[in-house]
């Protein structure tokens, strides 16, 4: 599939891909596409645009707020489609919708995957909606060669992974650790021992999220895994700074 | 757990194994006659089951219609319903061997409960709770912490119940270890309606023989309040198969119809099907699936949501469907005072309200059954504002100049 | 109407008639086993009776003695054991044909109950309470206005419990024609004492069945707490004729003993017979015979006097007399809540405090029975206060800036 | 007996004798020496002198709170004796202890009486002592000559009227109506048949209470009663303008 080379074409100059992730509106599109752009310079390769959602019960706190802040201003669906679309023609890297189920559940599996498609996006991660409730979104989306990606956890049991891993398309979002987004993870050996499995039983490729802040964090994954996901660290960086401090983090990650 | 197309579990992959196991040990408990014993004997000794059945004779005799006849929740340890549910979940907790148990409340009677089962079976507590419900349901934040738990005023969102629910996922994912999450309604992922159903399920089973016995009949109509569907459900499922049996949810009018001024789901037009909160159900949200702001004098029915089964029984028609606003709320609740010594709950006032409205235009031969879910006591603060009581007003005036104001 | 040389009717001429109407009634209904029946009757459909025996393994392990078992009085509609004479009484003045009943208040429990007895019997009620207990029991003076009730703050003496005695009193001398006095103690002018008790036995007619069933055997200690009395006296009538069950009553101890720090009047020295209020017991009074300056943190069980059948029992040493201090009071509660999620009263609570006292010092085949009378959510001001609560001023503080502090 | 004799005496110049009454100490013992000057000299036959008490639960408002400011400044059953003492040298007037019961009791009976004795009381008013209750304290005081005051009220029943009055001693004390002390009583044909009633049965003169607080009222009862008892009226009197008052209000009877 297309998700596929694309992926395995990046990796041959490096061995850690990247995705990062903002929250559409927030603080505001104007800053989002000014994030987008030092994560583009960074030469990041795949982007989740979180369409905001006032219950947005597996993310940590900063994404909450960010959540509930968006949604509060009046962000719409509508809008981060088009936000989507801009963004997929403006930059090189690979655009996917992160979000919940209630907003593809609201539009329609049909008008969700085909409006994503128009938008440039190449995929979808919806957390809150488990592979036995998954089928029809993801039969269609496949149809339209629109990847929706699963997630591996460590408390899923063997069983549990293997079935994950026949449903998966594009990549694989591996879990590092329990919890919601947005704290630290420590990166030791019983984290690269569960990379190592998910990745042997995963058919495509693996990125890892949930905790992942840090140049050693990089390098860790770049043993265990194809890519790394960045999230709350780098809105915490532009929360602390914006374009400055979000650019020093990058350049701390040894990519700007 | 679907109940027509609602219900569902809709969770983070990382709670998949916590919630097999879950319905792993539901479905041995529900095949376990001895369990129902354990809890039946668990919820005697300990939160005084059965609760009674009253006859209302003065209410009835005012009213001119319909005999009224209230199942007594209000008389449990620690005030409501909630208890039924949270002793089962505590036995359930002890079966799986967690330590821990977190909950989220609205009204603070689930926290209450949850508190006083974590006390009574050694569980580590802690409690989410939105911060407009801490400041208004102090009371029973005070008896939380100070039965052991901790307390966290949730600060996200609307600040109310589905805010903490929202919080206790959150809490959940990250100690699904150790952790047991006690739901405290009818509602969130399976299997959570039903199992808080079957465990409320004690309230109808004993209401129907009591019934029968006292009224000589079963009842024609049997009222209780709506939120997440709990008490509704326990009572209901007394009824299910009796089809004469007129089954009526009483849902928060509040302020009346209109996006945003209550938090009817199903009997006014303001709600849609949606998928949140891990279940899929008839929510109040727009039409980009965000949900809505809620507002209800009663902080136990203010939710987004309501409890699957009664959405498929309400489309079936076999469940009917009530707003009453506040201020209906209120005379209600003062009529019962002053007519009965009754204190019922702003939450079940609901079902008081709507009772009586509907209890005149009947025959005096038909018998209406109530459950009063709670008692109104914790809402003392909610209540004197309510009734915008003075002397109250310069009590806490007093207390706040001596605690130094 | 005596009890060796305690009891007896000390009331003005005026009042003979209407007294021996009342002492006249109570033997017909004594007499009559339908009315009983009645009265239990009443009492399971409208009260939740019979109220259980928690076993609580919690505390007992604890402690590493006695096996503690707790009569949940709590459990009663109106939340203490005050709601049984009440109805009983309510039940009396229906058939003695009066249609306004009066009475004191201390904790404010037996004037809530007293207020929801003439709500759901249709009497006119009004509620003395000395100004000193409406000021820190506000909660249930809420609750009985809204009930119906008027609700008078005795700005006499020293404005608790036996102010509002005397103001009863001067109202019934006033109004005896239509009024029937609800005294909520076992103690005043026969046939009280014996007509009070008699509606609490109701108490320990239930109890000791109930543990012999769940302990297996009979309890070696039986503890209540003692004010004017009514609840000790309800609970040990089950057990008086059982020679080896020993009966503590525990006294108000408030700041420990010396005239004016405590309310106890037979465990510690400061107290000597008299008569008072109707009725010959031993008051807290000096020489004079003028009544002391009485001192605790529970409302309830600041009283100057004692059921005289209780004193009675005190001499022939059937019944031990032990007082509890404030100080220890509030540990047992907070004990009691974070063990075994129960909040007893404070007044309850005093009964705790001696039983936890005792238990560990007992071997674990014995068996101990706590009355809890009441629930200690109406304490929560006092709680709060005693536990210096930092929380819940600040919430009162909100509050009252919110009413325009 | 001596009282009757003293009763007989004083009705042989005017048609009703007349009571009244002080709180010992309230508002102090000087306040009620010029008090009893002023009723010495409208001519009262006898005055009760009421021994505080904390809970006098069978008086109005305005004696309770004299009984309690009076207990509270440290009035002492030692002090209203010897307070009688010097009243009853010093008047030509008949004293009456008048209190409750529990002072009594506290004392023991025989102290009591021998204490009333010895200050020159003639007998005791304490209505929270029924018949049923009262025969030691009223043998014993009859063996020193001092008068037990029984009370007939408009509730009890012919019979018990006819037991009152065997008990009865010195005179009779009627109350007037229901109720505590200090309420206005309308002196009608009712209470004028239930005085009659009281009269004929009493072996000894009668005197009235609760509510007296006119010349009409005396009047009335001139009719129908050996004697007028005055309460409140007096106390009344003395709290709205000390000597000035009571001396007017003696004067509005017309005893001065």
């Amino acid at each position: 599939m297309a998700l596929n080379e694309y992926i395995a074409s990046r990796k041959q100059n490096k061995d850690l891909l990247l995705m990062t992730h903002v929250v559409c509106g927030y603080p505001s599109f104007e800053a989002n596409l000014k994030e987008l752009e030092i994560m583009a310079e960074a030469g990041v390769d795949f982007v989740e645009l979180q369409f905001p959602f006032s219950e947005p019960s597996a993310d940590g706190p900063l994404f909450v707020k960010a959540n509930q802040i968006a949604v509060e201003s009046g962000v719409t669906v509508e809008q981060c489609f088009e936000f989507m679309a801009k963004v997929s023609q403006r930059f090189d890297f690979k655009v996917l919708m992160m979000g919940y189920y209630n907003t593809v559940f609201k539009m329609g599996h049909e008008a969700f995957v085909d409006a994503l498609k128009a938008a440039g996006g190449c995929g979808f991660i919806v957390p809150d909606l488990p592979l036995e409730e998954a089928k029809p979104l993801h039969d269609y989306a496949k149809t339209q060669d629109i990847a929706p990606i699963v997630l591996m956890t460590p408390t899923n049991t063997d069983e549990r992974l293997q079935t994950i891993a026949e449903a998966a398309d594009g990549f694989v979002y591996v879990v590092a650790r329990r919890g919601v987004t947005g704290s630290k993870t420590e990166m030791d050996a019983e984290v690269g021992e569960f990379l190592d499995k998910c990745r042997t039983l995963s058919p495509v490729p693996i990125g890892v999220g949930f905790g992942v802040s840090a140049k050693e964090d990089l390098e860790f994954l770049a043993k265990h895994a194809d890519m790394g996901i960045i999230g709350t660290a780098a809105l915490k960086a532009w929360e602390r700074g914006e374009e400055k401090a979000l650019r020093d983090f990058f350049a701390s990650l040894g990519l700007l | 757990g679907y109940y027509g197309e609602y219900g569902g579990c809709f969770l983070p992959e990382i709670l998949t194994t916590t919630i097999e196991e879950l319905k792993a040990a539901f479905q041995d408990i529900k095949h376990d006659p001895s369990f129902w014993q354990e809890f039946e004997q668990l919820m005697q000794s300990y939160s005084g089951r059965p609760t009674p059945v009253s006859y209302l004779a003065n209410l009835s005799a005012k009213l001119g219609g319909a005999q009224i006849y209230v199942k007594r929740e209000d008389l449990n340890h620690t005030g409501s319903h909630k208890i039924n549910n949270v002793m089962g979940q505590g036995l359930l907790c002890k079966r799986i061997g967690k330590s821990r148990v977190i909950a989220e409340t609205g009204a603070g009677q689930h926290g209450f409960a949850t508190a006083t089962m974590a006390a009574r079976f050694g569980f580590d507590c802690k409690i989410y709770m939105g911060a407009v419900d801490v400041a208004r349901q102090r009371p029973n934040v005070f008896w939380m912490e100070n039965l052991g738990a901790e307390v966290v005023a949730v600060q996200d969102g609307q600040q109310t119940l589905k805010d903490a629910i929202n919080e206790c996922l959150r809490d959940w994912v990250t100690n699904m270890h150790d952790t047991h999450y006690v739901l405290g309604t009818a509602a969130g992922p399976h299997p959570f309606p039903e199992m808080v159903s079957y465990f409320q399920s004690i309230i109808g089973r004993e209401a129907r023989g009591q019934i029968q016995k006292i009224a000589g009949k079963l009842p024609d109509r049997v009222f209780a309040c709506v939120g997440g569907g709990s008490n509704a459900m326990g009572l209901f499922q007394g009824f299910l198969d009796d089809q004469a049996v007129e089954l009526v949810g009483c849902e928060a009018g509040g302020l009346g119809p209109g996006e945003g001024n209550h938090a009817s789901r199903l009997a006014y037009k303001d709600a849609s099907v949606g998928v949140a909160q891990g279940f899929k159900t008839y929510f109040l949200q727009n039409k980009d699936g965000n949900m809505l702001h809620t507002k209800s004098v009663a902080a136990g029915l203010d939710y987004i949501g309501v409890n699957p089964a009664l959405v498929h029984l309400w489309e079936q028609k076999r469940v009917r469907f009530e707003a009453v606003t506040d201020a209906e709320v209120t005379e209600a609740l003062k009529l019962c005072m002053k007519t009965e010594g009754l204190i019922p709950a702003l939450e079940s006032s609901h079902a008081f309200a709507r009772a009586i409205e509907e209890a005149s235009k009947m025959s005096k031969d038909e018998v209406i059954l109530i459950n009063q879910s709670g008692r109104g006591d914790k809402d003392i603060f909610t209540v004197a504002d309510a009734l915008d009581d003075d002397h109250w007003k310069s009590f806490i005036k007093t207390k706040a100049e001596h605690y130094g104001a």
